[in-house]
């Protein structure tokens, strides 16, 4: 079992080293431009991972305040009921915790997974298909002059004149 | 309005490229207007930002969307910001109004997203200079190499797929930054350059910290083309579009060395660069290589352009080497670099320009006769080679006097014979074409640029040189026979006096590194670098 | 290449393994990544914003500078493709009708249009056979997929999904509209132009609103400062402010999706594609 | 959240990865990107990033597989490797 948690703590930072190096080696190694494009993605959708995994908390919740939660411990309460009627543990133990703290309007940071990677990952995910949108649009250029997506064809090609 | 300074001098790029990609729609002219005055507008506002920093000596900040330091992202400008913000902007108007006809001719109906995009590329490395937030750098970075790359890759037909290797690097590059601000954020779990800077000191023994150094330094050095990794740069630079070379040769690299310079000493403080890590040997090392093989590369090339990109490579090397020596004289000689380097390359750039506009394509071989033909623009690229080469009182003989001092100081002595074995390569490369050109006859091959004269004679908007008028019709009949008088032919007035403007600052930049380097960069670097 | 490639990322997989070993475990609830400036947000974004969803408040005002360049990364993407891609003239080589009484396909040289016009429909050159089920589907499934994508826009203050997924998905409805049927036809009912203005507009919008508040004189972006402007108080005007800009996202992730696929599908032609 | 979904889906999107680049045949490449992408989305769904799951889903597995299709549609489908 200490292995299985040792396994567990790490796994998603291995993960991503993995993804990483598979994209990295299509983008060296590959000879056909759009397989080289697949790499870029899986090379940058792999620092995503890497991001959301640092977010994560063990028994939090989405980064979602429970609705009308301006109301505060009103608002957790019905929140953990909620939780507490699915019977989930870590999430009925919160729920009693909101329950005693009803009267106050406490937000807890431990409650809530960091929204701050979820943040910037977004924005990750948008460069990455912008990116991918121009080098498509430039490997089909290269298509349309060269009639080929294989690199070693276009320079034998170019040597050629 | 003073106090919004940080922010107009990007969102009015910004909002200027907005509006120049919808009045591309409608109006073809329209664009390059927008363009010219958002640029005028933002290199303004970068003046006086400058002004404002060196009169006060403090850097100033603004808070963006209104919240303070590490939870929202800040603008911080500084001397060095304010100095690099200068002359990127200044780079970025002066090669558009030099490169007007270039634009009509090159990007015919497309002129609303060109000048959107180059509006972009300006937005995107200002941000990057001024922004305080080293995820917001990343974002901005992106901007400008995404819109460079659309930039470069509507050149000649081999542009394409430069620009596609250039992508690729780019873009294994600026993840390996990402990646180092990953580390950097799982390690102290900010973002904020000043607020790590006070974190990194608490924690240097921390091996996750080492890494992100690593990572984040390998992927600016991918970025700035330096030698194991500058496979991308003389296909994307000289297949490309004469502006599109001219905005981005002087900028990309020299704004990457800005970010590498930025992040070594605010946010991860000297003490931890040079103190902890101390990578003064190994990066020297690295600059060496580059600067050999690109003065090397430089003396096998035929094609101007392409010259000139293996100079930058070279240059690259004079900048890493010179920072990384560590000590005061390096250090300053590098960041002054950056500004002469901008300056140099965009003259030699638009003398490029010029050259093609006047014989149509880019050998050196075609540059016979030129001093007779056009001894304004000759005059200028002589003033701009020399400055190349390092000849006081040109401004790239002063930082190279830091460099070579700093580096001495340092007692590196291969960085100095390197420095000094390059600049001798850059004297026979340059006076290998002024022979050609001050000796050699002229005989035009290619009658592009004289086609283009008689177009535009049309609408009666030639300028020819004061004193010297003649009609396009003798001009290209004393030609075809070669023995006739040789005929001043200047090119039109809105390409030439940016040029020779550029030249002169040259001048001007090297009369006053004096005070540059005392007024500004010597507050630019930290106290703790002596 | 194929050696150097398999070196490279030996190398670079040992050093980022071994470096993994110094990370807080996966999940820690302790690590400096969640206490150090992420408890900020969560604990003040109803205060400070009036917005539940903390990706929404972080993504659109704390740090909505990022976003709006973001926002700007997929319009210059659109932008590069329309620039590296398009090719204005519109006379293709030939062109393919087909008769509809009899099904039969002819192929017509230059740009003339065949006589007893109303009975031929073109058709792309690599065409594919009507498919009836496809098509009935798609454009029954295209409504639900656009009213789903305006609730995903409308309501991201309290539920995953924003501007930028709503945009995304109203994009995405076009562009299922162009696959199950043919480009033209979508090109028909958005155009090139209305998608390119669009775009512009999108983060014009974003822009404008942060612009704005930096004329009513505070910070660009800080949406407090349209409180009066809205007639609500300063938290509530961050939250509306919020709202603009998710619309203005929106706009342009839509438009700039469709323009990229309609450049991207067609070579640059928009004349026949995918 | 129960580890043995995170870790089974790590190992299907590794695989899915190394199959989008091995594959002889760029459609194929194309979908098997969509494959991972989508793949990647339940992953970062299990672990409560919803905003981030939703963005990938449509972006990831949505509007870049159709891009991808849409290139190898007006190029070839042909490859060496």
């Amino acid at each position: 079992m200490e292995l299985f948690s040792f396994i567990v703590a790490k796994a998603d930072y291995w993960a991503y080293v993995i993804l990483m190096m598979v994209g990295l080696y299509a983008l060296i190694a590959k000879n056909n431009l759009v397989k080289k494009i697949v790499g870029m993605t899986i090379f940058q959708t792999a620092i995503i991972l890497f991001y959301v995994s640092i977010g994560y908390k063990k028994g939090a919740t989405i980064p979602i305040l429970h609705h009308g939660s301006d109301h505060g411990g009103e608002a957790l309460a019905a929140h953990g009921a909620h939780a507490a009627a699915h019977g989930t543990q870590e999430v009925a133990e919160q729920a009693a915790h909101a329950v005693a703290h009803a009267g106050e309007a406490a937000v807890k940071a431990m409650d809530y997974i960091n929204p701050l990677p979820h943040v910037l990952m977004l924005t990750a995910i948008v460069v990455g298909v912008a990116t991918l949108g121009v080098a498509l649009a430039l490997a089909m250029k290269v298509y349309k002059e060269y009639g080929t997506l294989e690199e070693d064809e276009i320079n034998q090609q170019l040597r050629n004149g | 309005m003073t106090s919004n300074l940080p922010a107009l001098v990007i969102i009015v790029p910004l909002l200027a490229s907005l509006v120049a990609a919808g009045a591309g729609w409608f109006n073809r002219k329209a664009p390059f207007y927008i363009a010219v005055i958002a640029l005028l507008i933002s290199f303004i506002s970068s003046v006086l930002l400058l002004a404002q920093v060196v009169a006060t000596g403090v850097a100033i900040e603004y808070q963006m969307a209104g919240w303070p330091a590490p939870v929202g992202i800040v603008y911080v400008i500084d001397h060095l910001s304010a100095m690099v913000l200068v002359v990127i902007t200044f780079v970025a108007f002066v090669n558009l109004i030099g490169n007007r006809q270039a634009v009509e001719t090159e990007f015919k109906n497309k002129e609303g997203a060109f000048n959107a995009l180059y509006v972009l590329f300006t937005a995107g490395l200002v941000g990057m200079t001024a922004t305080g937030d080293a995820f917001n750098l990343y974002v901005l970075l992106e901007i400008a190499s995404l819109s460079g790359y659309a930039l470069i890759g509507l050149g000649s037909s081999r542009a394409p797929l430069a620009t596609l290797n250039y992508l690729f690097l780019g873009t294994i590059g600026a993840t390996f930054y990402l990646l180092g601000v990953g580390y950097l954020y799982i390690a102290t779990g900010s973002l904020n350059m000043a607020d790590l800077a006070t974190i990194i000191p608490s924690m240097m023994n921390s091996s996750t910290i080492l890494f992100a150094f690593i990572i984040c330094l390998t992927g600016l050095l991918v970025k700035m083309a330096i030698f194991p990794v500058h496979g991308w740069l003389p296909g994307a630079y000289s297949e490309s579009s004469t502006v599109s070379a001219g905005l981005i040769a002087p900028l990309t690299t020299k704004v990457t060395i800005y970010i590498m310079v930025r992040i070594c000493l605010t946010l991860f403080t000297p003490e931890y660069t040079f103190g902890y890590i101390d990578p003064t040997d190994i990066m020297v090392a690295i600059a060496v290589a580059s600067i050999i093989f690109g003065s090397l590369s430089a003396l096998a090339q035929k094609d101007f352009k392409r010259m000139l990109s293996y100079i930058i490579i070279a240059e690259v090397g004079y900048m890493v080497g010179g920072f990384f020596l560590g000590n005061r004289m390096g250090v300053s000689g590098a960041i002054l670099h950056i500004v002469n380097d901008a300056a140099m390359t965009l003259a030699l750039f638009m003398a490029a320009g010029i050259f093609i506009w006047k014989t149509g394509d880019e050998k050196q071989s075609s540059l016979k006769g030129l001093y007779a033909k056009m001894p304004f623009t000759m005059a200028g690229f002589t003033l701009a080679a020399l400055s190349v080469v390092g000849v006081p009182p040109t401004c790239g003989f002063f930082s190279k006097w830091y460099l070579i001092s700093g580096g001495i100081a340092a007692g590196q002595y291969l960085f100095v014979g390197a420095l000094i074995f390059s600049s001798l390569i850059n004297a026979v490369l340059f006076f290998r074409i002024f022979e050609i050109a001050l000796f050699e006859p002229f005989k035009s091959h290619h009658h592009a640029g004289d086609e283009e004269d008689k177009v535009e004679s049309h609408h009666g908007e030639t300028i020819v040189d004061p004193g010297v008028i003649e009609s396009a019709q003798q001009y290209s009949g004393s030609d075809s026979h070669d023995h006739g008088a040789i005929v001043i032919k200047e090119p039109p007035l809105p390409m030439l006096v940016p040029f020779l403007g550029v030249c002169v600052l040259l001048l001007i930049l090297g009369l006053y590194s004096g005070s540059i380097v005392n007024n500004i960069i010597h507050f630019a670097i930290p106290a703790g670098i002596i | 290449m194929k050696i150097l490639g398999k070196i490279t990322i030996t190398i670079c997989g040992l050093l980022l393994l071994f470096f993994t070993s110094d990370f807080p475990d996966w999940g820690d609830v302790n690590s400096p990544a969640s206490t150090h400036l992420s408890p900020y947000f969560i604990e003040h974004t109803i205060e400070d914003t009036a917005v539940p969803n903390i990706v929404t408040s972080v993504l659109a005002d704390y740090r909505g500078y990022d976003t709006m360049f973001e926002t700007t990364v997929i319009l210059t993407a659109g932008l590069a493709c329309f620039l590296l891609l398009r090719i204005p003239r519109k006379d293709s080589i030939h062109r393919y009708y087909r008769h509809e009484p009899t099904g039969v396909t002819i192929r017509v040289e230059g740009d003339r249009y065949p006589k007893g016009s109303n009975v031929f429909t073109r058709i792309d050159s690599s065409w594919v056979p009507y498919d009836l089920i496809i098509n009935f589907t798609c454009r029954l499934l295209i409504h639900f997929i656009q009213l789903f994508a305006l609730y995903v826009v409308a309501h991201g203050h309290h539920s995953p999904g924003g501007g930028f997924q709503g945009g995304v998905l109203l994009g995405a409805s076009v562009i299922l509209f162009a696959i199950s049927g043919n480009l033209r036809a979508a090109i028909k009912r958005f155009g090139e132009k209305t998608a390119a203005i669009l775009s512009s507009t999108g983060v014009f919008i974003y822009a404008g609103a942060g612009a704005l508040c930096l004329f009513i004189g505070e910070q660009f972006l800080n949406y407090s400062a349209l409180g009066p402007l809205l007639g609500t108080d300063r938290i509530m005007a961050r939250s509306h402010g919020i709202l603009i800009v998710e619309i203005g996202v929106a706009m342009a992730v839509m438009a700039v999706m469709i323009w990229i696929y309609y450049n991207l599908s067609s070579a640059g032609k928009q004349d026949e594609g995918l | 959240m129960i580890w043995p979904i995170d870790l089974i889906i790590l190992g299907l999107v590794i695989v899915s990865a190394v199959a989008a680049i091995t594959v002889k045949d760029l459609l194929s490449a194309a979908v098997l990107l969509g494959a991972y992408s989508f793949l990647l989305c339940l992953l970062w769904a299990v672990m409560g990033a919803v905003d981030v799951a939703f963005t990938e889903a449509t972006v990831g597995a949505g509007v870049s597989t159709v891009f991808c299709v849409a290139a190898v549609f007006h190029t070839t489908r042909r490859t060496k490797d």
